[in-house]
Formats: C-alpha cells, sequence, structure tokens
C-alpha cells in the first residue's frame, strides 16, 4: 500500500533497474535512485532503531540531515556502518542492513527498553550506577564497570569490521580563485558569472548531481542543464559528489569527493579523495535544510520533512503515500502538497498560521489539496505512523481537535540555513525571528554568502542574491575591502508563525527534537528544571546535537524549547557552534596513503639493500632502518651480536653508520660558530684532525654529541646523532639566521650525499690499506687517533676517513658518495672477510660502546647535565658557549646527583635489564638511587655489563652493594657500581 | 539536595522527573568571601569542594566568566592516568588516580570513571627499556598495577591492532590497568553540585574584569558582575593564566597558550576497550571509546601559540593517519566532530601549585596536557595550600622557581620548549 | 590551515614550516648572567593578540622568518626573513 | 662511472601510462652559497657561466641552474662554475638527490596527490621551482615547460617514488 513509483518524470532511469540487498532480501531500484529512495520504492520502512529507546526508525529527510535511516551498507571487510540512505547512492550489487537491534530492526528485542524510557531521562546515568541500588552502596569503580559493560554493548550503533579496509583513498591539494559551496542556482549562478569575469572558480556540490533544490521540484530539468551549462562554458571546474566538510583558516577547505562506487571495486581503484582546497575567496552557496518540529511521536516511521516528500516525488518520482497530512508554518509546504495532490495522493493541509499565503492556498485547493488553517498536526498514532491526531491553536498550545489516518506525515518548523561552514570560522550567527532562523550576517574573512544559505527562500531571490555578491567578491579577490555579503532580503509571501513544538495541554507526548539521540521535549524541560540552561551545558546534558546528524535538525528546536521554559527570546538562551566536520568523513579518506607501511616515510641508508643481501635482520632507528645483527644460519640474535663485538675486538668489523647526521659548515666564521656551539673549543682545532664534541640547549642540558672533522681552514664536516640530525640542523640555522646574523658561515645537510662505514677493530688498517689507492695515508703515522684524511679508493672513488673509534678498537670512519656506498662496501668486505672479519649491526654496536662506557640517547635522555654524563672536564673555561649560564644554576650543580656509572652483576653469571631502578638493597622502593640505560652481554667479560646513572656516581658505591629492581621483569638483582669505562679505560687500543 | 541513586531515579521516572531540584544554585555574588577561585573549570570546582568540605571555609566563591566547565575540562579526551616517573609528579598524579577512583561516591554523581587500562605501545628494544624505566618507579612508588605485555599478551586484549603490516612495527605496551577513561562533563557538574551543596557560590558569567591590589596582596576584584573583595584568591584558569597574571601586574610566567585538537567518531559498538597510546615517527596520538560508542582521540599540539579554539586541517589528517596505522580496521569509521582547547604549556611539561609574589594570592597553571586526570590532585593540594598557606610536600616541587634553580621536572627530557611537553 | 607567505617562496602551508616561538625575546650574550638568561629562555609574556614570532620554512627555502601574527584568530600582519642579509638581498630583487 | 649505485635501481622505472610518464635521470648537483654581500656578483658570475640573460629570479631555474634559496643555487652538471672563493663556497651534493622527470596529462594531478604546491600555469609555469613537502620529506619540484623534476633526498627517495608509482597507477 501507500508508495507509487510514478511512470514518467523524475531523475531516475526506468530503463537502468539495480539490484541491491536489504537485510537479506533481494530488492530492485533504479539508477538514479538513493538507497533511501529505492528502499522506500520497495516499501521498507522500518530501517533503524533509536539509539536509547531503540524506537523503529524510518526515513525522515531526503538528505544530510537524515537520522533516522541510518544504516550498515556493504558487507566482510567493505562493511560501512552510519550510512545514511538517503546521500547514498544506489549501485548495482549493494547491500545494506540494519543495525543496533536483535534480531533485525523490523523486531528489535532492545525496544523493550521503549518500556523504562520514563527512566531514561536526560543525565539518568550521572544518577545513579555508582552503587549497589537503590543506594548506591559500595566503593570504587568496580560495580560500575560492570553496568558500563551492558550500556556500551546497548549503546554505539553500527559494527565496525575488524578486518583493515581494503580500500584506497588519495589526499589531493587543489588550488583556485574563488570556492563556490554548494550547486545549487545560488553557487551555479555566482560561479558562472565570476568565471565569465575570468576568475578561476572551483564549485564543490555534495549531491550526486548539481541544481540543489531544484533536484526537487517538478520539471526542472531544463533550467538545471542550462545552469551547469552556463556553468562549464564559462570555465567554472564542477565537482559533484564532493562535500565541503570544514573551512579552516586562511581560506582552506576540507572536501571529500565520493566516486562512483561499485560492488567489487578494480584492482587500483580509488573510492574517495580527501582534498585540501585553498582558495583566496570562498562563497557559501549551501542552502539550506528544513527542520520538524516536536509533536508525539515525530519519529515514527512514515514522518518525513515536508520537503522531502517533495524530493521523493519529484526526483525519484515516488510517491510515499496515498493519504497524506502536511503540517508546518511556512509557504514552503505549499508546493509540497500541490505535486501530492497533482500526482493524486490525497492531501490534508494544516498550516500553523492564521494568515495564510493567499495565491498558494488557492492553487493548492484547485489541485484538490483541503487547507486548514491554525491547526497542526499534534501527535502520530500506529507503530509505523498510520494516523494523525490534530490540533488546534488554543493559548500557546493546541487543543486536539480530532484524528485522521493516513499514510504519509510530512511536516515542516521552517528552514534553517546551513551556516555550519561559517560557524566553523567562529562568524556569530544571528537570530532573525521573522525568518525564524539563524542567519549569519559577517565574518571578517574573504567569504559571501548566497541563496538560502542568507535565507533566500525563493528561486528568484537566491539567484539574485548570487549576483549581487559577484562584484564583492571581485573586490575582494583584488585586495579591496568589500561589503557585508547578505544582500536584500527575500521570504515567505505570508510571514511565518514560530512553530517549534505542538504541545497539548494535559497530555505528555513522546515529541523528539533531536530524534537519533532520543532527546526529547520533556528532556530539555528536565535539563532547565536542573539548571543545565545554558545551551552549551543543555548540549552536553541531553546529548542534543551530538548525533550523527550534528544537530542540523534539532539545535534550533532545542533552543527554542529552552527559550520558552526560561520565558527568554531564542537570542538571549544563546547560539550554537557547529564544529566541523560538516558531515562525518571516513578516518581512512583522511589517511589517503598513509597507511600500513606507509605511515610514515622509511629512510634508507645506501646500503640498506647490500646489507639485506648481506644477511642483516633490521631494526627501526627512527625513520631509518638500520642493521640489527648479521646472523648465521642458526644463530640467534644474542649469539650472532656476541660473535660480531667479540669478531670486532678480535680482528675486524664493517658497520654502516650512514644514518648518522652530517652536516657541512663552511665559512670564514666557521671555527668561531663551532667554538660557540660546543663546550669545548674548537677555534684551534687543526686541518686533518677530528674532535669530539658536546653540545648543549640553551638551558644547560645535554642536547646532542659527535665529531666534527676540520677539512679545511674554513671546512668542517659536522657528524650528529642519528636521532637529532634534523634537529641540529634546525638549531644550527637558528643560531646562525636568528642570533649570530654577523656570523659569515654556511651550513649544509650532507646526511644524504656521504654514506659511511665503521671500520673497527686490530685488522681495521689492513682493510683500508687493501682498498686505498694510496694505502699509506692511514698509517699510525699520517693517520693517528682522530686524524682525517680526504683522499680515493683504488677504483678513484673519493673518499673521506676519519681515526675515530665508538668501540674503543683501532677504528675508521670511511665516507663516499653514497652512489658509491655499495662499491666501498663490496670492497671493504672482500678486504675483511678473509681476516675473518665480520658485519655487524646496531646490537654488537651497542656492546661494544657499553665495554668501552660511550653514550648515546639512552643516556643522553634530555635532562642530564655535562657533570651527570662525566663530560665536566671536558668543558671549556676560556670561551663562553651555549648553554654554560645556565647550567650553572644550584639544581644541576649540587652534590650527589645521578652520574654515569657502569654495572655488573654481582652473581657474574646473572642477568639484569634496562629500564631497572638502582636502589639500595635495604630500601627497594620509592624512586631508588638511579636506573639503568643500557646492557649488553660483554664478550669481553664474558657477562652481563651495564650502563646507568646513581646517585653520586661510581666513587660514591665503591664498597656499597645496589640492587637493580625491574618489578615488571626480572625482579630484584643485585649488582655492582663501577666506572663506566669497563674497557681499555686508557684507551690504548683505539690509539695504538 | 535529592540525592543521587537509583531509589530516586526510579521515584522520579514515575512522577514524570518532577522530584528533581537545579544541581547548583545560580547565587547573587556576595561582596566579599574568604576565599575567590577564578576559573570555574574542573580544578576551580574541585579546589573550592575541598576547601569546603575539607577545610571548613566557609565563605567560598567560584567565579567563572562563561558556564562552568566550558573550557578544557569540556575540550580533553577524556583519559585518566598516573604513569608519571619524576619524583613528585608520581605522587600528585597517583594520589589523583586513588581519588579518582572513589569519586563518585564521593560527590554523589557518577563521573563514570572507568579503570580500562592505558596502554602504551612501544615498537623498539630501547623505547620498551625507557617506558620500563618509567613503569618500574611507578611499580616501587605505588601500586601493582603496571605491566609490560609483550606482542602475544597484546594481541590477545586488543586483537585487531596492526601486528602485521604496520610501518613501526609494535614489539609490546606498558599497561597500567587503573588507569581509564571518564565522563568530563559530569566530573565538573559533580564539583559543583557537591560544593555548591556546601554553601559555595559558583559565580557563572561573571568575569574578572581588573584587580585591584596594593604592593603585596590582591584586594578586590572587580567583574562583570560586581566588586568582590577576597581574603584569598587562587587563580585556576588553565590557557588564560597570563592574561590573569598580568591583570595582577605580576609580568611574565613560563607558561604559553597552545591549542590541542580533540576527535570524536560516530558511534560504534564496543571496539576498543582500552585507552591505546601510540608515538613513535614523530607522531603522538591516543584513542578510547566512549561509552556512547564514539572513538575518542587526540594527537599533538598544533604546533603554534593560539587562543583561538578551533584547530586546523592538518592536524586533522595526522591524527587519522596515527588511528589507521594501529588499528586498520578504523579507515571506515567516520570523524563527526573535531574541536581545540586552550593547554597552559609550561616550560618543562610540569604544572604550578604554589604560592606567589603576592601574599594572598595563589597559582594554579601550567597543566599542559595533563589537566584532566591531575583535577583531583589538583583541587585537594590547591586547597590545601591556599588553607595552610604553605605546600604540601608533594606538591614543593611544582613551584615557580623551579626554572631559576634548575630544578626542572622534564618528564620528556625535551627542554625549556612548550610545544614539545605535554 | 595557516598559510605563510614566504617572502622567498610565496605563500605555503603550515605544514612545510615549523614554529619557533616568541620572536620578540632577545637572547643575552652567551656570558651574560643567569637571570637574563632564565628569562629569555623561560619567561613569556604570552600575548593574547598581534604577536612577532619565529617560523623556519624548514621544508622550503630554510630560511626563519618573523612573522606578525594574531594569536586570536590567527591571522598574519606581515612576514620577513629574520636574516637581515638575506631579507635585503630578497628585498632589493623583489624591487627590481 | 660504472660503480654508481642510484637510489631508485630497484624502481620500476620507467613507468609508462596513457597519461603519465615517469623516468629517473642522473644528474650532478653542487651547492653553491653565496654571502648577503656578494649575492648580486656571485648572480652575475652564475648567469654568464650558465649562459642566462638574466640572473636568476627566487624559486626559479633555467637552463641547469636553480635558484632554490635566498642565497643558494643549485648548479646541474659537471663541473661546478667557478667563483671567487671569498664570495661563495661550493659543495659537491650530486649524491644527495634522486631526481625522476614526470611528464603527461596527468603531471600536475599525481603531483598535487603528493605536493601542497599549486601547480597552475598562473602561480607556476615555466622555469618554477619549488621547495616543499612529500610525505613529511623536503623535496624540490621544477617545472621544464610541461615536464616537471622532482628532486628527492636520496635516502628517502626509493620509498617516495613507491608512493608516486602507486597513485601514478590510479590515474
Amino acid at each position: 500500500m501507500g508508495v507509487k513509483r510514478l511512470s514518467q518524470g523524475g531523475l531516475v532511469d526506468r530503463s537502468a533497474p539495480l539490484n541491491f540487498t536489504w537485510d537479506g532480501q533481494r530488492l530492485q531500484g533504479l539508477t538514479g535512485d538513493s538507497l533511501a529512495s529505492a528502499l522506500l520504492a520497495n516499501e521498507q520502512w522500518v530501517l533503524g532503531r533509536s539509539f536509547k529507546y531503540h524506537r523503529p526508525r524510518g526515513v525522515m529527510s531526503a538528505g544530510v540531515e537524515e537520522s533516522g535511516a541510518l544504516l550498515t551498507v556493504g558487507e566482510g571487510d567493505r562493511k560501512d556502518p552510519n550510512v545514511r540512505a538517503t546521500t547514498q547512492p544506489l549501485f548495482d550489487g549493494l547491500v545494506a542492513s540494519g543495525q543496533n537491534a536483535w534480531p533485525n530492526v523490523r523486531y528489535d528485542v532492545g525496544a523493550i527498553n521503549s518500556l523504562f524510557s520514563p527512566f531514561y531521562a536526560a543525565g539518568f546515568y550521572y544518577k545513579t550506577f555508582m552503587g549497589l541500588p537503590p543506594f548506591e552502596w559500595g566503593k570504587g569503580t568496580w560495580l560500575w564497570m560492570q553496568y558500563e559493560k551492558l550500556i556500551r554493548k546497548a549503546a554505539g550503533m553500527g559494527t565496525l569490521s575488524r578486518a583493515p579496509d581494503p580500500d584506497h583513498y588519495d589526499h589531493a591539494h587543489l588550488f583556485c580563485d574563488v570556492l563556490v559551496v554548494g550547486g545549487g542556482v545560488a553557487g551555479l549562478t555566482a560561479a558562472t558569472q565570476l568565471a565569465a569575469q575570468g576568475v578561476d572558480v572551483v564549485l564543490c556540490e555534495q549531491d550526486v548531481l548539481l541544481g540543489g533544490d531544484l533536484l526537487n521540484q517538478p520539471n526542472s530539468t531544463v533550467q538545471i542543464e542550462a545552469l551547469t551549462a552556463a556553468a562549464r562554458d564559462s570555465g567554472v571546474r564542477l565537482m559533484a559528489n564532493t562535500t565541503v566538510f570544514g573551512l579552516y583558516d586562511h581560506g582552506v577547505a576540507g572536501a571529500l569527493e565520493r566516486l562512483p562506487e561499485t560492488a567489487s571495486p578494480a584492482a587500483h581503484q580509488v573510492r574517495q579523495i580527501f582534498w585540501t582546497i585553498r582558495a583566496q575567496h570562498t562563497v557559501v552557496a549551501t542552502g539550506a535544510l528544513e527542520r520538524s518540529y516536536a509533536f508525539g511521536n515525530n519519529d515514527r516511521p512514515r514522518v518525513l520533512t515536508a520537503n522531502a516528500g517533495r524530493a521523493y516525488l519529484n526526483r525519484y518520482a515516488l510517491r510515499l503515500g496515498e493519504s497524506v497530512v502536511i503540517s508546518g508554518n511556512n509557504d514552503g509546504i505549499y508546493g509540497t502538497a500541490f505535486d501530492l495532490a497533482k500526482a493524486g495522493a490525497d492531501v490534508a493541509l494544516y498550516d500553523v498560521r492564521a494568515k495564510l499565503p493567499g495565491q498558494l492556498v488557492k492553487d493548492a485547493e484547485d489541485a484538490g489539496v483541503r487547507v486548514r488553517s491554525q491547526s497542526a498536526v499534534c501527535n502520530v498514532a500506529g507503530h509505523v505512523a498510520r494516523a494523525v491526531e490534530i490540533g488546534t491553536v488554543q493559548g500557546d498550545g493546541f487543543a486536539i481537535e480530532r484524528k485522521r489516518a493516513c499514510d504519509l506525515v510530512l511536516a515542516s518548523g521552517g528552514w534553517s540555513p546551513v551556516i555550519h561552514l561559517l560557524a566553523h570560522r567562529g562568524a556569530k550567527p544571528i537570530w532573525h525571528a521573522d525568518l525564524c532562523c539563524f542567519v549569519v550576517e559577517s565574518t571578517q574573512e574573504a567569504i559571501s554568502v548566497c541563496g538560502s544559505a542568507a535565507a533566500y527562500w525563493q528561486t528568484e531571490d537566491c539567484i539574485r542574491s548570487a549576483e549581487a555578491i559577484v562584484p564583492n567578491v571581485l573586490a575582494s579577490l583584488s585586495g579591496e575591502s568589500f561589503a557585508g555579503y547578505r544582500v536584500g532580503s527575500g521570504g515567505h509571501e505570508a510571514e511565518m508563525t514560530p512553530l517549534y513544538e505542538a504541545k497539548v495541554c494535559s497530555r505528555k507526548l513522546k515529541a523528539f527534537v533531536d530524534p537519533q539521540h532520543d532527546v526529547s521535549a520533556s528532556d530539555v524541560r528536565l535539563a532547565h528544571r536542573e539548571g543545565f540552561v545554558s545551551v552549551e551545558h543543555l548540549k552536553r546534558y541531553t546529548t542534543l546535537g551530538m548525533s550523527n546528524d550534528g544537530g542540523k535538525m534539532g539545535n534550533v528546536i532545542g533552543l527554542a524549547l529552552m527559550a520558552d521554559a526560561l520565558g527568554k527570546d531564542i537570542p538571549d538562551v544563546g547560539t550554537t557552534r557547529f564544529r566541523p566536520p560538516y558531515t562525518s568523513v571516513a578516518l581512512g579518506a583522511l589517511s589517503a596513503r598513509s597507511v600500513g607501511k606507509h605511515f610514515r616515510p622509511l629512510r634508507r641508508t645506501a646500503l640498506h639493500d647490500w646489507n639485506l643481501r648481506h644477511g642483516a635482520t633490521m631494526t627501526e632507528a627512527g625513520l631509518w632502518q638500520r642493521p640489527w645483527y648479521f646472523a648465521r644460519e642458526g644463530e640467534t640474535i644474542t649469539e650472532a651480536y656476541i660473535r660480531e663485538a667479540t669478531t670486532v675486538r678480535k680482528t675486524v668489523g664493517l658497520c654502516d653508520v650512514t644514518s648518522l647526521g652530517k652536516i657541512a659548515v663552511q665559512g670564514p666564521d666557521a671555527a668561531e660558530f663551532l667554538n660557540r656551539i660546543y663546550i669545548n673549543g674548537f677555534a684551534k682545532l687543526a686541518v686533518g684532525k677530528a674532535r669530539y664534541g658536546i653540545m648543549l640547549r640553551d638551558d644547560g642540558f645535554v642536547m646532542d654529541d659527535g665529531t666534527t672533522w676540520r677539512l679545511g681552514e674554513e671546512d668542517f664536516f659536522m657528524t650528529t646523532t642519528t636521532a637529532h640530525a634534523a634537529k641540529v640542523m634546525v638549531w644550527l640555522e637558528e643560531l646562525l639566521q636568528l642570533r649570530w646574523p654577523e656570523l659569515k658561515v654556511h651550513v649544509a645537510s650532507v646526511s644524504d650525499q656521504w654514506a659511511g662505514v665503521a671500520v673497527a677493530g686490530p685488522q681495521s688498517r689492513a682493510v683500508l690499506e687493501a682498498v686505498l689507492a694510496e694505502p699509506d695515508v692511514v698509517s699510525d703515522e699520517a693517520l693517528p687517533f682522530m686524524g682525517v684524511v680526504e683522499t680515493t679508493l683504488k677504483s678513484g672513488v673519493q673518499v673521506r676517513i676519519a681515526r675515530i673509534s665508538f668501540s674503543g678498537e683501532r677504528a675508521f670512519e670511511i665516507y663516499c658518495g653514497s652512489g658509491y656506498a655499495e662499491h666501498m662496501m663490496e670492497g671493504l668486505w672482500a678486504a675483511a672477510e678473509p681476516l675473518d672479519g665480520c658485519l655487524y649491526g646496531l646490537e654488537a654496536l651497542g656492546a661494544l660502546r657499553i665495554e668501552k662506557g660511550h653514550v648515546t640517547g639512552a643516556e643522553l635522555d634530555g635532562r642530564v647535565t655535562l657533570e651527570d654524563a662525566g663530560f665536566a672536564k671536558m668543558a671549556s673555561t676560556k670561551k663562553p658557549y651555549v648553554g654554560n649560564v645556565l647550567r650553572q644554576r644550584p639544581a644541576m650543580q649540587r652534590e650527589g646527583r645521578p652520574q654515569l656509572v657502569g654495572i655488573l652483576p654481582k652473581d657474574r653469571s646473572g642477568k639484569f635489564n634496562a629500564g631497572a631502578i638502582l636502589c639500595k638493597p635495604d630500601q627497594i622502593s620509592g624512586h631508588g638511587e638511579g636506573w639503568i640505560t643500557a646492557v649488553t652481554h660483554s664478550p669481553v667479560m664474558g657477562h652481563w655489563i651495564g650502563l646507568g646513572y646513581i646517585t653520586g656516581g661510581a666513587e660514591a658505591w665503591q664498597q656499597k652493594a645496589a640492587v637493580a629492581a625491574d618489578p615488571l621483569r626480572l625482579g630484584n638483582v643485585e649488582v655492582e657500581i663501577v666506572s663506566p669505562h669497563m674497557y681499555d679505560p686508557s684507551g690504548e687500543k683505539m690509539r695504538g | 539536595m535529592t540525592r543521587f541513586n537509583a531509589w530516586n531515579v526510579l521515584k522520579n521516572g514515575l512522577l514524570g522527573q518532577s522530584g528533581w531540584d537545579r544541581q547548583w544554585r545560580d547565587p547573587e555574588p556576595k561582596s566579599a568571601y574568604d576565599v575567590v577561585i577564578v576559573g570555574g573549570g574542573l580544578h576551580g570546582l574541585a579546589t573550592a569542594y575541598y576547601l569546603a568540605k575539607y577545610h571548613q571555609v566557609r565563605r567560598i566563591a567560584v567565579v567563572e566568566k562563561g558556564w562552568i566547565g566550558g573550557g578544557n575540562a569540556g575540550r580533553n579526551t577524556t583519559i585518566v592516568r598516573s604513569n608519571y616517573f619524576l619524583p613528585g609528579n608520581r605522587e600528585f598524579y597517583e594520589k589523583s588516580l586513588t581519588m579518582w577512583e572513589q569519586l563518585s561516591h564521593e560527590l554523589n554523581y557518577n563521573v563514570m570513571f572507568s579503570q580500562r587500562s592505558h596502554v602504551s605501545l612501544f615498537h623498539s628494544p630501547g623505547a620498551r627499556d625507557a617506558v620500563a624505566r618509567r613503569y618500574n618507579i611507578m611499580r616501587l612508588t605505588g601500586n601493582d598495577d603496571t605491566e609490560l605485555w609483550d606482542l602475544e599478551t597484546l594481541k590477545r586484549n586488543i586483537p585487531h591492532l596492526n601486528t602485521e603490516d604496520a610501518r613501526f612495527p609494535i614489539l609490546g605496551a606498558a599497561v597500567q590497568k587503573r588507569a581509564g577513561t571518564a565522563r568530563h562533563d559530569a566530573v565538573a557538574w559533580g564539583y559543583a553540585r557537591a560544593a555548591d551543596a556546601l554553601g559555595v557560590d559558583i559565580l557563572q558569567n561573571c568575569e574578572v574584569q581588573s584587580i585591584e591590589r596594593d604592593e603585596n596582596s590582591i584586594q578586590t576584584l572587580t567583574t562583570s558582575r560586581g566588586a568582590i573583595t577576597a581574603k584569598k584568591v587562587g587563580f585556576a584558569v588553565a590557557g588564560n593564566t597570563s592574561l590573569l597574571w598580568q591583570q595582577a601586574g605580576l609580568g611574565q610566567l613560563p607558561i604559553e597558550s597552545h591549542k590541542l585538537q580533540a576527535f570524536v567518531t560516530e558511534p560504534l559498538k564496543p571496539l576498543i576497550d582500552q585507552v591505546v597510546v601510540y608515538g613513535v615517527g614523530g607522531a603522538h596520538f591516543y584513542i578510547s571509546q566512549s561509552d556512547k560508542g564514539g572513538l575518542v582521540y587526540g594527537g599533538d599540539l598544533d604546533w603554534y601559540k593560539s587562543y583561538a579554539q578551533r584547530g586546523n586541517l592538518h592536524i586533522v589528517q595526522d591524527v587519522a593517519e596515527c588511528a589507521t596505522a594501529i588499528f586498520p580496521c578504523v579507515g571506515r569509521a567516520r570523524l563527526l566532530r573535531h574541536w581545540s582547547g586552550i593547554q597552559d604549556m609550561s616550560m618543562d611539561g610540569s604544572p604550578f601549585i604554589c604560592k606567589t609574589p603576592l601574599s594572598n594570592l595563589y597559582l594554579n597553571a601550567g597543566w599542559n596536557y595533563g589537566g584532566f586526570k591531575a583535577t583531583c590532585a589538583s583541587g585537594w593540594y590547591f586547597a590545601d595550600l591556599i588553607a595552610n598557606d604553605r605546600p604540601d610536600p608533594v606538591i614543593e616541587g611544582h613551584n615557580l622557581q623551579r626554572f631559576e634553580t634548575g630544578a626542572v621536572l622534564d618528564e620528556r627530557g625535551a627542554g625549556a620548549d612548550c610545544k614539545l611537553h605535554g | 590551515m595557516i598559510r605563510i607567505n614566504c617572502p622567498f617562496c610565496g605563500p605555503r602551508d603550515q605544514v612545510e614550516f615549523s614554529y619557533g616561538g616568541d620572536g620578540s625575546i632577545v637572547y643575552p650574550p652567551l656570558d651574560a648572567d643567569a637571570t637574563a638568561w632564565h628569562d629569555a629562555v623561560h619567561q613569556r609574556e604570552n600575548i593574547r593578540g598581534l604577536q612577532v614570532e619565529t617560523w623556519q620554512h624548514v621544508y622550503g627555502c630554510r630560511q626563519w622568518l618573523k612573522v606578525e601574527r594574531s594569536t586570536v584568530d590567527h591571522t598574519i600582519h606581515s612576514v620577513r626573513l629574520a636574516h637581515d642579509g638575506a631579507a635585503m638581498a630578497v628585498e632589493a630583487e623583489n624591487g627590481r | 662511472m660504472d660503480n654508481f649505485v642510484s637510489a631508485l635501481a630497484s624502481m620500476a622505472l620507467p613507468f609508462k601510462s596513457e597519461r603519465l610518464h615517469i623516468r629517473e635521470v642522473q644528474c650532478a648537483n653542487y651547492l653553491i652559497s653565496a654571502w648577503a654581500a656578494s649575492l648580486g656578483e656571485v648572480q652575475q658570475q652564475i648567469a654568464v657561466q650558465a649562459g642566462l640573460d638574466q640572473p636568476l629570479a627566487p624559486n626559479m631555474g633555467a637552463g641547469s641552474v636553480l635558484r632554490v634559496e635566498p642565497l643558494k643555487y643549485w648548479w646541474l652538471q659537471a663541473p661546478a662554475p667557478t667563483l671567487e672563493p671569498a664570495a661563495a663556497t661550493v659543495l659537491d651534493q650530486s649524491h644527495s638527490k634522486a631526481v625522476v622527470i614526470i611528464e603527461g596529462e596527468a603531471s600536475k594531478d599525481l603531483l598535487n596527490r603528493c605536493i601542497p604546491i599549486d601547480l597552475r600555469d598562473s602561480a607556476f609555469n615555466d622555469g618554477a621551482l619549488a621547495s616543499t613537502v612529500f610525505h613529511h620529506v623536503g623535496v624540490t619540484v621544477w617545472r621544464q615547460a610541461d615536464v616537471f623534476w622532482l628532486f628527492m633526498p636520496r635516502t628517502y627517495a626509493q620509498f617516495l617514488t613507491e608512493s608516486l608509482l602507486e597513485i601514478a597507477q590510479s590515474l
């Protein structure tokens, strides 16, 4: 019964039927249908269940404001919950199902909640569930959490798939002179006229079709086509199916384009594109949304907004009812009545106004509509509407006059201009009592508004308003100030009468303000009674406007009811601030290509592939991956790194150190510059020498360390830690550009230019000699410890070498242009392998440096002073340097600060962990005396060792036992505290 | 005051909800109070409540320029935890967590504190050891509610984490089991209702317009609702602290106001049971699911100073990337709303609860990201400070002098750069 | 999203820049007294309104900029290169 | 030289589709940094040695020289120009960058899915250059007629090129 697809008219293609499935039923719709219209065409009225009471809900609108027909589209890993059926285009093979109901939306066990609705008033959960009922006995959170489990299961809406979203999304950038938001008459007109003036215009329309409300009007195809053609011909870039969801600072808009969907997307098919649009000027032509009003059971299926009835009729060729009741307070409802009557429906129209628009009434009555003034629908009967109670105006409420059977109820409480995007910009909406809506009159920014977004209700007025802003936009583009943008006015033929609620004396009706969240008129009144009178309190207490539609329908009604309760006018209650996004946006679209392995870039050294080919297991180091260890067959990580470290101490090892930060520091003042940023002196560093340096932050804590090589009088090569490379570079630029602009120094990152290998071990020199064109340059005399040389490989490839050691052995770092890295490494490896050398990774590197007591990021954690880390003696007293003042602050110089130490297990066969807390044996609680930063199984010592910090340093603990407390993992382990320099403390090996 | 309990809910259900009163009065300002707390946010309201309840201060006003709970109280991601490790911070937040556990009962207001666990993922052995230090300290200084989960345990507890295809492989997580989330608005209203019942005047729409003072003390606050004199004044205005401080003629503070965004998706059936936190590759991200079903998440500051309560698009994108990075299935969840709050970022990331250069002025500020979880202890210790005019040993370090002495409380080791803290 | 009109590169998205902070801070000489350094490093006026601040165009020309920006509505009133030498060189060219 | 290994060696390049052509190019790259006081002189010298009619404006490139920073240039062929040492520093960074050339009608679509640069002719025409960000990485794009050069840091180049190719397949 009821719904009839007309045999002609509408924007559906009757020759192209589409099959789809709803809750297991195979149904058919037409090309051009929305999922909602297709479901309605199949007489599917109950499509969802409400949030709290599980009341049956159906289609309530024909657009983005929908809060009834929320359902799940797709299956498996493409399951898409909470989809508005009204904006989902139908496609062949679409699968939709109901949600928030069991066993299904038509027979939902959860509907039992409705029986308890008297107890579920706004905020009821703040008042109970704390403890044992009835008086909330108990303590703690345990009972609440039991209740909460049930509440959480009942709440929520759709269910998300647990599998990764398999679809592709793009993020794209777009630039234009003017962005027009909205492809109705106003938007199209403004866009066309601007483009005709040579302006680069992009127009975004959220609907799949351009035309705006014309789409809902009869016989408008020709007009829409003419408008669209004009826009296209004048050069407007038209983007349909694209929602501008937010306006941000400086003319930036976020938009979401939905590409046509199919049941089984092709391999590289993109589902949606997230656009970041920058426009010099934005035209908001976003139209208006019709709102309903609060009346009894106004949430029942078969109750829609008036214009939705018209949209389904004219756009989708669906007459939704045979016996239609229309109720409202504005001229807009007459078109709906007229069109439905012409389509053969029996239509009764109740206009709450006393003074009716004469011509419209006459037209409607001529078409067979029965029109009654000063009356409105007050209540709906039926699980799915089958009758209404009509009331007539009496005082500030209504008196029920009669009941009327019907199969469709269309209601209108007026129109709300879509000012969301303007609200995102912080614009203040102004209440227009005569238009019964909020209008934004100005912002400080390059934004104009036209059409019904500026509260023009008639098509002609919309066009005129669009024409009127064109000079303003042009002025704005040329940098001139421009006038406020709402020009003139255009309303209804007959004045509107406010209609927010149909109150009936002595009747308690379940009248919804925000249907999706089940916020009713009585909830608003309860909030008022309890003092939640500020509009933001009202929203938060009742959750009004927090639902998926973001308050598009309910906010104004809620405000009006609160104003009524307070005896104030609407503007005195306040306005609500709409937050972005205008309509919800999938996280997948916002993430676009940055998913999975592409979440963040992977930085590869020039030896990345070479290392992998030679058996490296990689580990993450910031954005880099670095070799962790090179396991031989059957080796565990521990066996591998112990072998590697042992090999370095015995013969020689090669390690990719390319990830170290490398900065060229050049210019006449380079030495002076380095002298200021390092704690130790660099001014007198000889050409051909390297020096280890420490940098402090302004606040005197250690920032970074590394070696800097003097290649020439005005030419330095600085290395930084891998972790701080970018930070140090920015810091040097800041100093040179902001603080010391007088210094003639250029810095340039050469991290990508140079690939580096550490060649470490007693045989390291032999390995270098084997690859160099002039082997003598690395002799002990030519290249003593901390010496630097620039030379060539036998192949002629240029390299630079410094004799520096992180391992404590005789060692070199050799760098070449990255493109030659594999070539250089091949040579080195060919020389090292026969010497029983090895490749080593970060784990062995760690073992070697811990034995030696060298610090890394684990020790230099940003809270460490020079004294703590044992560098105080390095600090120059002859020159000032960054951080030297604030490092003298008393708490940083106080006695007994934790200092760097070595740590050994008392029982040498024992193990302990980094992250353990060092405690006195008799006081294993509280903050302890220190902590362990790094541990390794020392190949040299044959047992576990560690580095860490402890109060007073090694001296203070010479004869004292300590305990490494690791309650999370190993428990308590007795340890000895020793000097951090556990291997070759005199440095003979690395100098020798 | 009608007590909140199931009995009264039932009774009122039958009586058409007619038995509920205003949850707090709307009094006219008096001309003088013993203590005026400026700022009707969580910390201000909590302070007033504890002053009235445990320090027997009788004439207390909370002055709020807008409506209570309208600032960061309603703009956070509702996470409560105490996983700090520096002396002072650790004890402070642990005290707070302990108070949170009883808060609903204390206030007779269900603040819905749900101890659903706080799970910090780590991605490298080094990160595991760094976090182990912190969580070991937590064990040694308090409850046994911390654990290190290996990958298997993690997968068992959070099955749809990305353990297959992640750019940064997940190795495990550090977990605080007593941590969780609470209903932020309820906390403000609960404190307001309870304070009001003890006679505290909550003065909304009452903006401090100027501050009259002599050399050593504040005399009068001129507000939009008239002049108010106070024996003692406490500032608890978060992002607006510097402005008020300057109104009092006190110069500069080690604070900058930055904005932090928060995000919520459309409601979904239960998906994430814990608070999950993630920080790697320059990203910083946290997510949980509200009782209503929305995924509530957030990330970093917008990176520049701002007093505007609106955020920008790149962070929207950034946090969405983080969300899908660890939970690839949320790609089809939809962002419903995002908003931002103004954070009073301090130079070391730790707060101030301290005396000031003026004898009757007390400061509560510098909460960075951490203000919500701190609410209980902040109110508790601030009330104690105001009532007794000396800091409790736990908050002795949270003073303004620490930057002069170098005794900074830098949990992140980021140094004196507010935008790097939180 | 903030867009900054880099004097060298033209208008660019905020993501290309990194924020420095209050640009009115004058850092004292390296050997100044502790109070001067404490104030410069820690104390902030925390302006609500127009403030001079530093940004680096880190993904563009790598220049540090001095930007006059409102901390209330984010509008930008002026941008210039912080390094006077580079600023003068570019200004001379742009005027050419 | 034979021993050279490109950062993009393992990439499926060149890429060709109806609307796109992506290929790798090798070029030298010398960073020339002038001082504020010597900029004019260096500008002139570079123009002369590169055979340009006039000095390069900010963010423009011509021939094989690019103006990348107020005081800095990239010189894209060997050898580097000869300049007075006091006037400028010269630094070989040939190994620092991997370079691809993108052409075809979808070039702008591809690039605007990667970089936030206004590529309309009105803003980015022949010779225009922009250093910008591509998925957290600094890159430089240069337009020569209808061809776009994309300079990527070598260590990120493989990752970024993977992204480029993935997007290219959907265009």
